[in-house]
């Protein structure tokens, strides 16, 4: 594949979407049908362009094109590397699938004629922030991006989804903020602020160490990281669950995303090293694992408890980023697909339970296995990948990850890893076993039948269902084979990054 | 106010005091004074007529309409001068480079369009007395406000 | 006594600025309005006597040329011109400010903005 | 002499004539009146842009009035640092102006229309000479005739508010006056001169006889136009003033008046005094310190304001002070963002005074709490004030993070990360008061409870006008910036 192709493909999953966004804005005033097939199409064709990109990703391609200057030096511009692929391929995936589950879902709700098109553009701007090829670029697109969130975040409109609201855009805010002075300070220390240079920055100086913390903050707000998490356990559950699923599913690995991009191409791995840099994400990866399991142990909405278990998950990622050797990078990585797969299934099953029955609380979701077998089926999948049970692709990312840390001679964080298992167990089994072992209703178990009657659910309409069957199916086999696809992806790019992840 | 003495004492000096202001205008190149120092002496004397009878009797001298048009003519005069300058190809303002004739120094044209402008000025000074003194009064006039207040 | 000497040299200054003082003063302490519009006139006023010192020269003559005189023996025009000017501005600067005091006035039956703060606070 | 070299001063005499012409007019043949206004501004605007072309050909110009050379004559000067303020003002000043046609109508009674199209004329003209003069006592008379028109422009709506507020504006803005004349008396009394270039020249000799004198004059001119620019803590005037006065005066004064007076302390600080005279006394650390303070207070001041005018008024205050922050800073990189900024506030203030103009127009309502819900009744209205916020606040494709981010690199170049901090934190304040604004008025639950009167063409295309400004101000920032490199590069 050539370079040129490669452009024209990248400028096209970016920009597709933004076009379509109005498109979609204005065929809701003709047709509901129109619309939604047009949301569907947009986010399946953005999918397969992303996809088309594969054997140029697999083959090392990489590519870097200055599109626009906005002033000297800085300039908009695109890049393709393999990072970059693997998260545009697994997010318009995930993207399109939840548009798919939207149509059913949400054709109860009301504004619907708003959701769409910002579903959309929510996905250009995501695109454009795997696709940029330098810091401010990507900024715009992260600002542009977290800002659309806010309006699927408080798409009920309720007073609480207010509330969370408005704390989640004043903490984008202040990420966006902080983002704002770490990129000011590299392009102060370096020149430059494009992706395409190798290390910007060649050595530790005090105004590095506040770019770097900076920059924690930015994406580390985004990622849920401790302590700048308070705002996800409140947006993500609030939000319509397809949403949800985006949010916790896609949308927190832009973060995640971001701190590899400034580990690797801002500062180096050498420099990470020598100034201990690593500590600090490390001791903050750490405890936002414990915390955010330990909290999620405390909730009784579902969806809250999912919130929290996203939070310790993407802690599996940051301490991955701070290990910094192949395995705890493969593992951070392929963590990133995984935790994509599983949550997205957790928040879209959650959704068809709550669309069906109303039910939010924990409590009541007892015998709800038998009504819907085929949801709480694909529910527990998930929760089985990411309690880490052997063979499913939670395994495997913690595998590595116990690995890389071994590698690193820190096998501190192995024990954090297995506790966190532990309770992720403790939070995620108390819903599957009495879904599936207890009988609806109450505490009385024996005299279950006459509750059953009441209880007469039939599972979700099949436009709901699919998507959830084509992702736990994602889950198993991308978790049973050792050798698949993602997994080399996430070899491949461990060992792009950590080759200095330069042109 | 109905007093006999300054009504009388003011129609008495009032022509004099306008004949000064005129003097005062047209030597402001000779001596000191001008447009500015002429014109307010020649907006008081209208100023003492409006205050020493009533403002019915001043706005016979001079109407507050007319005052307000030659308040902007003044201005307007002062500055199309100086873009005549500019038109007969001298700098904006110019006076003798630009070719207004110069008399013999010491007479009383002997200034080129120091002398215009200082008509203007003189116009124009004089009638934004006049005009602020209406604006101030009328204002006070029309609201009808209660008599204590007015002290 | 150099000091009091200085003093005694540059008298203006010191006319100039503790009547500066004193119109700054007023203007910002004092909550008559007219007495706001007198304080700016005296601040005005003596920095206009500063500038007309600074071009005073003592013994010299009016500025109107005249043969036979060197430049030396006049007082510098440029000063007392600047200050026609200012004196100008100052003045229409008064007369807005007090036609604003007019019209207060009209409003609230007060001059004073004290006065004026607690009729509005009251309503 | 060609016709062209009258240009400078043609700038300021245009607005003047027309100024005068207008009462006349307005008397007599009423209809051209408006035409008439907006041929002037437009022949000005024509003109600057001819004058920057040949000012990148020929280099800076002098222009005598009366042929009189300085140090006696009144001297205008163009470069490029002038021509990029008279370009701000004349393109903003028309675009307000045709905002105001509509808009006066409804503020203003009938006749005192004509007296408005004078103070406005006269208005833009003394601040078209305050950016081209290079002589002090000129500076003088123009700043007064701006401080005038600008109190009567309040004053004129003839309310309570305007009145007590133009009151309060005038005899702060004559306490400014009082300081910066004395501050020209100082430098007049220890030069001779009062044209800026002859200043510049032989104030390198006279800072070692008056030191003091010297100083003290630097200092009087940080209280002058610090006070008539609404630099902290000299502000108190300012949100009464733009908060209470018709909303195209309150654009005029938020967007361009306060802008010009820092512009003329640049001028003074950079033009005038010589680089020696600031070493070892910190004047660019007390306006630095005084700009961030702004920034900092103006935002929270702005956050517990309930009325949507006074709000945009003290945050007018914040935004100075980034403004002068870029001043103060004495480098290359942060006084190119003060001076960006200059024209990004003003386009971005002017917009959202109009955008609060159309909102009252149209339904009356002035408080922040009953805006709730509003854009579904003014989309384009509120889609303009969310525009702007978003250019306060400095998200990207706006001009306001083009101005942050060089701020930002002066402050880093200059080894201050921690006035980077202060502007960070100020923006956070900004978009803590403007985005819940934008998203109430968007996203309320609930119907907007008032009656909601049609909103004329010419008001949204003027709004549609500064959406564009800003988004090219902050997505095709380049030319402006090459721009604003040449023209301060000499200061370095």
């Amino acid at each position: 594949m050539t370079d040129s192709t490669i452009i024209v493909l990248i400028t096209l999953i970016i920009v597709l979407p933004i076009i379509m966004t109005p498109v979609i804005f204005f065929a809701s005033r003709y047709s509901e049908r129109l619309r939604n097939s047009l949301a569907v199409i947009t986010s399946g064709l953005t999918f397969a362009l992303t996809i088309a990109l594969y054997p140029a990703a697999v083959q090392g391609n990489v590519v870097q094109q200055t599109l626009f200057e906005i002033l000297p030096r800085l300039e908009l511009s695109i890049r393709f590397d393999i990072l970059s692929f693997c998260l545009a391929a697994i997010s318009s995936f995930i993207w399109f699938l939840c548009t798919i589950y939207s149509l059913d879902y949400m054709a109860k709700e009301h504004a619907c004629s708003r959701y769409y098109p910002v579903l959309i553009l929510a996905l250009g701007s995501c695109q454009g922030i795997y696709f940029a090829g330098d810091f401010f670029s990507l900024f715009v697109f992260f600002e542009l991006m977290s800002l659309i969130a806010y309006i699927l975040v408080i798409h009920e409109e309720t007073e609480e989804a207010m509330r969370a609201g408005y704390k989640y855009l004043v903490m984008t805010i202040i990420g966006g903020l902080a983002l704002f002075f770490g990129i000011i300070i590299v392009f102060e220390l370096g020149g430059t602020v494009s992706l395409g240079v190798g290390s910007i920055i060649q050595e530790t100086s005090f105004l590095a160490l506040i770019a770097f913390i900076c920059f924690l903050i930015g994406f580390g707000m985004k990622a849920g990281m401790f302590p700048l998490h308070v705002w996800l356990p409140d947006a993500h559950p609030v939000a319509p669950s397809p949403a949800s699923a985006l949010l916790s599913g896609v949308m927190l690995k832009t973060g995640a995303y971001g701190l590899l991009r400034v580990i690797f191409h801002v500062f180096s791995v050498d420099l990470m090293l020598s100034g201990g840099w690593d500590t600090i994400l490390g001791v903050l990866a750490v405890i936002t694992i414990l915390l955010g399991s330990a909290v999620a142990l405390t909730q009784t909405d579902i969806k809250r408890r999912l919130a929290y278990s996203s939070i310790s998950q993407l802690g599996y990622i940051l301490l991955g980023m701070s290990i910094l050797n192949d395995n705890a990078i493969t593992g951070a990585v392929f963590h990133i697909f995984s935790h994509a797969f599983m949550k997205s299934i957790l928040f879209l099953a959650a959704g068809a339970i709550i669309w069906k029955t109303g039910i939010r609380k924990i409590a009541d979701m007892r015998g709800i296995g038998r009504q819907m077998p085929v949801t709480m089926g694909c529910f527990s999948v998930a929760a089985l990948a990411m309690i880490g049970i052997p063979p499913l692709n939670g395994f495997l990312s913690k595998w590595t990850l116990s690995l890389g840390a071994l590698d690193a001679g820190m096998p501190f964080y192995v024990l954090v890893l297995l506790i966190s298992s532990l309770l992720n167990a403790l939070y995620y089994l108390p819903i599957i076993i009495p879904a599936f072992f207890d009988v609806p209703g109450g505490e009385d178990h024996g005299t279950g039948d006459q509750h059953e009657i009441k209880f007469n659910i039939k599972e979700a309409t099949p436009g709901m269902l699919s998507p959830l069957v084509i992702l736990a199916i994602c889950t198993l086999v991308f978790g049973l084979t050792p050798n698949n696809i993602v997994f080399i992806l996430s070899r491949l790019t461990s060992a792009f990054l950590l080759l200095g992840g330069a042109l | 106010m109905e007093d006999q003495i300054v009504r009388l004492t003011s129609r008495l000096v009032v022509p004099f005091i306008q004949l000064y202001g005129i003097y005062v205008i047209v030597h402001g190149h000779l001596s000191p004074g001008g447009g500015f120092s002429g014109g307010a002496i020649f907006g008081a004397s209208l100023v003492l007529i409006a205050v020493s009878f009533n403002l019915e009797a001043g706005a016979k001298q001079v109407s507050p309409q007319s005052a307000s048009i030659l308040e902007s003519g003044g201005a307007l005069g002062f500055a199309l001068t100086g873009l005549a300058a500019v038109v007969m190809g001298g700098s904006y303002l110019a006076n003798r480079a630009a070719g207004f004739p110069i008399g013999v120094t010491g007479d009383l044209f002997s200034s080129g369009a120091i002398f215009i402008i200082t008509l203007f000025l003189g116009a124009k000074v004089a009638s934004t007395i006049v005009t602020l003194f209406y604006n101030i009064i009328e204002g006070e006039k029309k609201d009808g406000t209660p008599e204590k207040h007015s002290g | 006594m150099e000091l009091l000497r200085n003093i005694a040299d540059n008298y203006y200054y010191m006319v100039a600025v503790v009547l500066f003082v004193i119109g700054m003063y007023t203007m910002l302490t004092h909550s008559n309005m007219i007495k706001k519009v007198i304080a700016m006139n005296i601040m005005d006023t003596s920095v206009f006597l500063l500038f007309v010192s600074v071009g005073y020269l003592s013994g010299g003559r009016a500025p109107i040329v005249d043969e036979g005189l060197s430049a030396a023996a006049y007082a510098n025009p440029l000063p007392g011109a600047l200050m026609l000017t200012g004196i100008v501005v100052a003045v229409s600067v008064t007369a807005y400010a007090l036609s604003l005091v007019v019209k207060i006035y009209r409003y609230y039956g007060t001059c004073d903005y004290d006065e004026i703060t607690d009729i509005r606070s009251r309503e | 002499m060609g016709p062209l070299e009258h240009l400078p001063v043609l700038m300021v005499v245009i607005f003047f004539c027309g100024a005068f012409l207008m009462p006349l007019l307005f008397r007599w043949a009423r209809p051209i009146c408006a035409p008439l206004m907006v041929a002037i501004l437009a022949a000005a605007l024509v003109m600057a842009i001819i004058i920057l072309q040949s000012v990148y050909q020929l280099g800076p110009q002098l222009y005598h009035l009366g042929g009189w050379p300085p140090p006696w004559g009144i001297e205008l000067k163009v470069d490029l640092l002038r021509v990029y303020m008279l370009l701000v003002l004349f393109v903003i000043s028309l675009w307000i102006f045709i905002y105001a046609l509509r808009d006066l109508g409804n503020e203003l009674k009938e006749e005192l229309i004509g007296w408005y199209y004078t103070l406005y004329a006269l208005l833009v003209g003394s601040m078209a000479g305050i950016a081209l003069t290079n002589d002090l006592f000129n500076l003088f008379v123009m700043m007064e005739i701006c401080a005038i028109t600008a109190c009567a422009i309040i004053s004129i709506k003839e309310d309570r508010e305007c009145l007590e507020a133009s009151f309060k504006y005038l005899i702060l803005s004559a306490m400014g006056t009082g300081c910066f004349l004395l501050g020209v008396a100082m430098l007049y009394m220890a030069t001779g001169y009062l044209n800026y270039d002859y200043l510049h020249g032989s104030l390198v000799e006279a800072i070692a006889l008056y030191p003091r004198n010297l100083l003290l004059a630097a200092a009087l001119f940080i209280v002058a136009f610090g006070t008539k620019a609404a630099l902290f803590p000299l502000h108190v005037w300012l949100p009464d003033a733009h908060a209470s006065a018709p909303s195209p005066s309150s654009a005029m004064l938020s967007g361009l008046v306060i802008k010009i007076y820092a512009f003329a302390l640049l001028i003074v600080f950079y033009e005038v005094f010589p680089a020696e005279m600031l070493q070892g006394v910190p004047l660019n650390e007390i306006i630095l310190w005084l700009g961030s303070l702004g920034a900092m207070f103006g935002s929270i001041y702005a956050m517990l304001q309930t009325d949507l005018k006074k709000m945009l008024a003290f945050s007018s205050i914040g935004q100075i002070g980034y403004i002068f922050m870029g001043i103060g800073f004495n480098h290359e990189m942060a006084l190119i963002g003060g001076l960006y900024h200059v024209g990004v506030h003003a386009v971005t203030k002017a917009m959202l005074f109009m955008a609060a103009g159309v909102i009252i127009y149209a339904t009356g309502v002035r408080k922040i709490s009953d805006m709730d819900g509003i854009g579904r009744n003014l989309p384009l209205t509120m889609a303009a004030f969310a525009v702007g916020s978003a250019s306060m606040i400095g998200l990207p494709g706006t001009g306001g993070l083009i101005s942050k981010w060089y701020l930002s690199l002066g402050a880093l170049e200059m080894g201050r990360p921690f006035f980077v901090i202060i502007i960070l934190i100020s923006s956070l304040l900004n978009a803590v008061y403007y985005m819940p604004i934008v998203i109430n008025a968007f996203l309320y639950h609930g119907e907007f409870q008032f009656r909601v009167k049609p909103v004329p063409r010419v008001m949204l295309a003027t709004l549609i006008f500064g959406m564009i400004v800003i988004i090219i101000s902050g997505v095709f920032s380049r030319p402006a910036v090459v721009l604003l490199e040449d023209a301060v590069s000499r200061f370095f």
